[in-house]
């Protein structure tokens, strides 16, 4: 290049629950690495704890940073479509995380995971662990459409299957929350044979108070994304944590990095990477292993 | 009374004046020293338009700070209707057509569920005599669940076809200046003058310094409570309005937290929170300090961003201590 | 008065809020075991030299000197600690706590780390009795009438047992036999050699209690000595710098159409089956003892408490819920009460004169110009003294009642009912007022004068309504007596001001 | 006035003082008639002690707001002090080894950090003479800053070996009866005390009520209101302290909207906002009270789970209509 230094924006949600907190860490970390190794690279980081915010980090990475990429993982896809447009718009490279927009054809790479593939892939698990039937417990998200399409997908896969969902609420990604629905769960139901919590950290809260009522009725708990600490319970062989699905908060690095090479050589790395969710199970959870990960 | 007599002392009425000012006036020397885009035209219309949502609500909030009252419901409240407006605006579409009409049936939704939620809020509050802390934070849990029942726990999106003709009411504008810019400008200005010289204005500040005086003195006190809260309900609507067309969309995380900022930008600007004493063009700096605080943190990359909820809050404890500072020596 | 015996004295104080100078060289000394009385008009600066010797305010320039030695105080519990404690003009009580808890604020019993409950009420109890009041220890301040917040703070003074009292008009609130209750109390406490300060614009109780006497005019001393040498009259000519005619002004009325007819009024809790006609031109006196109810019938007339019974205004069957109702009909109510329910004492003269009537100043926007215009007028038909930007709260206590007063008048009702029209207001300004509601009176509007003080309730009214126990016990005519007001009052002959020998 | 006119009538009295206990037990009851599990002791200790953590703020918060005060940092300081702890604790196990005394010097330094945390925001609002409304957005934002900074975004998690010995803290007692009920109960029955019964819970009223009176009556105002926020501060962190064994982690979610849910509780026992007055055991229903709103919506499944929120607010607010039914009448 001529020595002329290019800006590359990366816009993500503030690290409100686990995975989120994993997302920055990934992205702040590779930031840093890459700025190491491209001196002709300068990064602009900004967090959003809303969609509106996210907007407006946006507005302001082109109005005064000039940024000549953008990598963008949307707190929700529809808000951000049309200002994601507009950067597009001005000429810069646009990198869309996780969140597909709603509208196709503005990105130039997509870095994706597969939220209905992640709820499928539990749920034929969920069915496979319970060959008999069985009664659950349903831990869901923060309602957004994420988690709408991670559940959807699950139910269609545990269909036929003679599993009774006895309860569905919302733990909202977090321990705390998770931990009084399922004390709450387990006082209203006396026989539960399995607990799809969907996310690790609503796992630890779940397991905390299964532990705690000393239930033993309950065969186990399937979290998902693949917190170390829960990967390192399956790998050790614990009954109660027999399997994770992976949803790899590490797919931001990947997004940028590619952005970086892109932009860097000129290179043609246009197109869509999704990542599928993978059943992790005592057998390869060594491959999915991260100790250094703070997630 | 001591205290009074402080406030009535020259040097002290100074600083309240001068100190949001100034503190707004340090911050944009910061930016524009870190960042010479920083005064740029798109940055600063792209400032004052963000501003526009919350700057139209604090405006509200003021009178209803004012008069002694509180709202924790303004951000739920604009989440509830920006759904509510998308929903409508979509089933009139097969019979109306994707046109202006639509929009304008939208807008009118809009003003008219702002302006019933206020109602509804400050009937409540003067009618059965509950704290406005209580009942506000009562009706934000509940137009908070509402959107995302309405919205399925996902997102609620404009039509698309709709949306490109509603884009403008947030993106165009008049000579260049976009028209939440505008509509900001309009209801601070008529805020302001409501506020210092209208009889409306006069018994806000009568009723939140002691409605039992007020009553005394023929006030309607009630309907006066009652119209400071149907009228922030009333500036929420105008708020969504212009919200709706920028993101095009609304979920539960629509409107989170902004009854905080506003509220903050309320009292920074130098409104009492106990009532009794208000100004509309404190809150408007209120406004654009907390809102250039954000945009100056993406400016640079000094910090982690991690950091910059800290640094945030520091402002916002530093802007309100310049406008003390008389008060720190006594 | 010769230095030796003076426990505190100001010497050559004065004192400037801002650029204004309010006192100018104020000297005066207090003798242990002598009552010390503190006169002068409304803003002469009397609250403000006591709040001086009490360390509530420094002086600008000039001494303080306790037992002869220059002091000050570091703090407002300083002097109270050297035996030196005040009851202020404005209640100084916190409204939301009970008798008990403010009597014993700051200086609680305790019984290890915990509150002696039982002994402060005792205490209390024994205080109360003591001033004949008839409040539990643990009632809430915020309902009592205006009277027992007074003997609240007398008993909160007299527990502090100090060796100077220091009291801003503390009758002005009082009836008659309390106020005769609170004189045994002062004497008992010159008695016990306590130096006494203090100030009213009730000159016969001047007369009846001070030895030494100290008269200001205009932030000066203009007089001191020794009361016996001067008459209520030579007072009253000294306060206002000039010879002072009769008090009161002559009934002249002229009874015209009926402007006001009420039957069976009832305010529950308060007072029942109240019934009178008020005519145009006429004043009408309210006699009673605190506690009667009057303050609480008329509130519930003008739609400020919930009343039940049939009202006429002018005629017409009124129904008034709400006191916006009763103005619209042409009826106000001015409140006995300035300070929490008459006044915004954080805002400006204008701002308050111009609350009631707002809508006359209503153009849309408000008419600031005509607003200031309405407050050069009330400044000068109500003789309005203190600097004109302040707030009201800054105002003395006379002026801020002849602010109040303005403001109700701006409303231009035609029907007036005023609730002790004079508590707190100079003798000079008194008879002004007379004057006005005379004159207001005669300009064809109906007034009520609820008054505590049976002299202005005689020298005032055309008729008088007497009120005991939530009930009216007889109507009187313009010239009864004392006597017999106070026989229907409370069904015995009146308290002497004077104590037997 | 005419609110603690009102008050002081006997009926009223007996309805602030009857109502939210009524509310409560309406709850117990429409809980018990619709699931047997309610009433029965897992279900009662588990509610018990997860209001725990929000019942001992909250009594502090009791203090503070009837001293006039507000104090919106309270979640986020808790978050913080977890994320120290556990920091602190994992640091000292090289060195310590994973025993008793690592947990109690994490321990000590929760109470420390929580009794910092509580004068620094005492200092600011005294002395500088903020608003306590500012002073407290401003450090909220800064630990919920600093708690995320500490945790690199992510969570901070306690080492396993000393978890598992620190549980005990959370999870067992004495009787049956677990230690947060347990600790819950002594801070309920000392803050009624002190409230009550000493001098402090009068100068606290007394300056909620009118600072003036109360400079004139000598008490250090300052003094005292700094004690409130000092007090609060030290609340919280014995509040973390049974916390973080609980799950053993913390991260940028850990207390968040506590503030507003302490707040509320402590309205809802009848504590005037605006300060004067104030009640320890009301605080102690009104965390019942919303803590069983939670649990009675996971036990029953009428509605959609996304209108709990609006279930919830419905409820807060027929709770405190409860306490005001006298005043709707005049
Ligand atoms: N804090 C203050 N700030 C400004 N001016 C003040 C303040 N306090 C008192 N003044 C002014 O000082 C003057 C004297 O007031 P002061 O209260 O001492 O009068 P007073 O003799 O007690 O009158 P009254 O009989 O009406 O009570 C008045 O003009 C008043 O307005
Ligand atoms: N609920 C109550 N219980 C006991 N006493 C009460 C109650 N409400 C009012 N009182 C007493 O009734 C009296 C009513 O006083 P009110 O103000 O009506 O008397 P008033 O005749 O207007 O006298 P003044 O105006 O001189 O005080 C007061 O003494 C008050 O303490
Ligand atoms: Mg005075
Ligand atoms: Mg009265």
């Amino acid at each position: 290049q001529d020595g002329e230094t290019k800006v590359i924006g990366v816009s993500i949600p503030a690290a409100t629950h686990g995975w989120a907190g994993g997302m920055n860490y990934f992205a702040q970390a590779t930031v840093d690495r890459l700025e190491e190794t491209y001196p002709q690279l300068d990064f602009v980081l900004a967090t959003a704890s809303d969609p509106a915010k996210q907007v407006n980090d946006i507005e302001d990475m082109v109005a005064t940073r000039n940024i000549d990429a953008l990598v963008v993982l949307p707190f929700e896809s529809e808000p951000l479509t049309g200002p994601v447009q507009n950067v597009k718009a001005s000429g810069a490279w646009i990198t869309v995380v996780d969140r597909g927009l709603s509208q196709e054809g503005i990105e130039d790479l997509y870095v994706a995971g597969d939220n209905p593939g992640f709820g499928r892939v539990s749920g034929e698990f969920m069915a496979s662990a319970l060959p008999e039937g069985g009664k659950i417990v349903v831990l869901r998200g923060i309602p957004t459409t994420i988690d709408n399409e991670r559940v959807e997908g699950f139910q269609a896969a545990i269909e036929g299957k003679n599993i009774e969902v006895l309860g569905m609420e919302h733990g909202d990604w977090n321990r705390d929350k998770s931990f009084t629905v399922m004390q709450d769960f387990l006082s209203k139901h006396p026989q539960i044979d399995a607990v799809w919590a969907s996310d690790d950290d609503m796992a630890v809260g779940a397991l905390g108070a299964i532990e705690a009522a000393g239930r033993d009725d309950i065969k186990f708990v399937l979290g998902g994304a693949g917190m170390k600490e829960m990967i390192k319970r399956t790998m050790d062989g614990d009954a109660m944590i027999p399997a994770n699905v992976t949803y790899p908060p590490s797919m931001i690095s990947t997004a940028i990095e590619i952005t970086a090479v892109g932009l860097v050589s000129q290179a043609p790395v246009s197109g869509d990477f999704i990542i599928g969710s993978v059943l992790v199970t005592p057998e390869n959870a060594e491959n999915y292993y991260y100790p250094d990960s703070p997630f | 009374m001591s205290d009074a007599a402080v406030a009535a002392s020259p040097r002290r009425l100074r600083m309240t004046v001068i100190g949001p000012i100034l503190a707004l006036v340090l911050l944009v020397i910061a930016g524009a020293l870190m960042n010479p885009n920083f005064l740029g035209w798109d940055n600063v219309t792209n400032v004052l338009a963000r501003s526009a949502f919350i700057g139209i609500i604090a405006v509200g909030m003021t009178f209803v700070i004012t008069a002694g009252g509180l709202d924790l419901s303004v951000g739920s409240m604009a989440a509830f209707i920006a759904g509510l407006m998308i929903l409508v605006m979509n089933s009139l579409i097969p019979s109306m057509g994707a046109g202006i009409p639509v929009i304008l049936v939208g807008m009118a939704v809009a003003l008219l569920a702002g302006l019933a939620a206020g109602l509804l809020n400050g009937i409540l509050i003067t009618r059965l005599g509950i704290e406005a802390f209580i009942v506000t934070l009562g009706s934000m849990g509940i137009y908070r669940s509402l959107v995302t029942w309405l919205a399925d726990g996902g997102t609620l999106s404009l039509d698309f076809g709709l949306r490109s003709l509603y884009q403008p009411v947030y993106y165009g504008g008049i000579f260049g200046i976009t028209w939440p810019i505008i509509v900001f400008a309009v209801v601070v200005v008529i805020g302001e003058i409501v506020m210092r010289s209208t009889a409306f204005g006069r018994y806000c500040a009568a009723i939140g310094s002691n409605e039992q005086v007020a009553k005394y003195s023929s006030v309607r006190v009630d309907r006066v409570r009652l119209m400071t809260y149907a009228a922030l309900g009333l500036l929420v609507g105008i708020a969504t309005i212009m919200y709706v067309p920028r993101l095009g969309s609304a979920s539960s995380a629509t409107g989170m937290l902004w009854e905080l900022e506003a509220i903050a930008a309320v009292i920074i600007g130098g409104t009492v929170l106990k009532g009794g004493f208000g100004r509309v063009w404190g809150t408007v700096i209120g406004v654009l300090i907390l809102t250039l605080i954000g945009n100056l943190l993406n400016l640079t990359d000094f910090v982690s961003p991690y950091l910059n909820g800290a640094i945030q809050g520091a402002i916002i404890v530093l802007a309100v201590v310049l406008q003390r500072e008389g008060k720190a020596r006594t | 008065m010769g230095d030796a015996v003076t426990v505190l004295a100001l010497r050559n104080v004065s004192r400037s809020f801002g650029p204004i100078e309010v006192l100018h060289g104020v000297d005066i000394a207090l003798r242990p075991g002598q009552v010390h009385a503190l006169i002068g008009e409304n803003g002469a600066g009397k609250s403000t030299t006591m709040k001086i010797m009490t360390g509530y305010q420094p002086p600008s320039s000039g001494q303080v000197l306790l037992d002869g030695q220059p002091v000050t105080f570091a703090n407002m519990g300083a002097a109270e600690d050297l035996g030196i404690s005040m009851i202020h003009q404005e209640f100084n009580l916190a409204e939301q706590l009970t008798v008990e808890q403010n009597i014993f604020l700051g200086r609680e019993l305790k019984r290890g780390p915990f509150l002696d409950k039982p002994a402060m009420r005792a205490r209390t109890r024994e205080l109360l009795d003591r001033l004949e009041c008839r409040v539990s220890p643990d009632q809430v301040v915020s309902t009592l009438s205006n009277s027992d917040k007074q003997m609240v703070e007398i008993a909160k003074a007299l527990l502090r047992e100090t060796r100077v009292l220091v009291m801003d008009e503390p009758t002005a609130v009082l009836t008659r036999a309390e106020t005769a209750i609170l004189l045994r109390q002062v004497r008992a406490l010159r008695e016990a050699g306590t130096a006494v300060l203090f100030t009213s614009h009730k000159l016969d109780e001047v007369e009846e209690i001070a030895d030494d006497l100290t008269i200001m005019r205009d932030g000066r001393v203009v007089w001191t000595g020794e009361a016996a040498q001067m008459d209520q009259h030579s007072m009253a000519n000294a306060m206002v710098g000039r010879e002072m005619s009769d008090l009161f002004p002559v009934k002249a009325a002229t009874p015209g159409e009926v402007a006001l007819e009420v039957r069976g009024l009832s305010v529950p809790g308060f007072s029942r089956d109240i019934g009178f006609t008020l005519r145009r031109g006429e004043v009408l006196g309210v006699a009673g003892l605190i506690g009667s109810g009057r303050t609480e019938t008329f509130e519930g007339l003008c739609g400020l408490r919930p009343a039940t019974g049939e009202v006429r205004v002018f005629g017409q069957p009124a129904r008034i819920d709400h006191p916006w109702q009763a103005q619209t009909l042409g009826l106000c109510y001015l409140t006995e009460d300035r300070k929490t329910r008459g006044l915004l004492l954080g805002k400006g003269l204008r701002e308050n004169l111009t609350l009631q009537a707002l809508s006359k100043f209503d153009r849309g926007l408000l008419d600031t110009g005509a607003e200031e215009r309405a407050l050069d007028q009330a400044i000068t038909d109500f003789d309005i003294r203190g600097h004109r930007g302040a707030m009201v709260g800054n105002l003395s206590g006379g002026n801020q009642q002849k602010l109040l007063f303005a403001k109700t008048m701006l409303a231009d009702p035609q029907i007036i009912i005023i609730d002790e029209p004079t508590r707190g207001i100079d003798i000079g300004t008194k008879q002004q007022m007379y004057v006005l509601i005379r004159r207001l009176a005669a300009e064809g509007r109906a007034i009520v004068v609820i008054s505590s003080e049976m002299q202005e309730v005689i020298g005032l009214s055309d008729r008088i309504l007497v009120m005991r126990h939530g009930r009216i016990t007889g109507e009187l005519d313009g010239d009864a007596t004392e006597d017999a007001i106070v026989r229907l009052a409370m069904g015995v002959t009146p308290t002497p001001l004077k104590e037997p020998a």
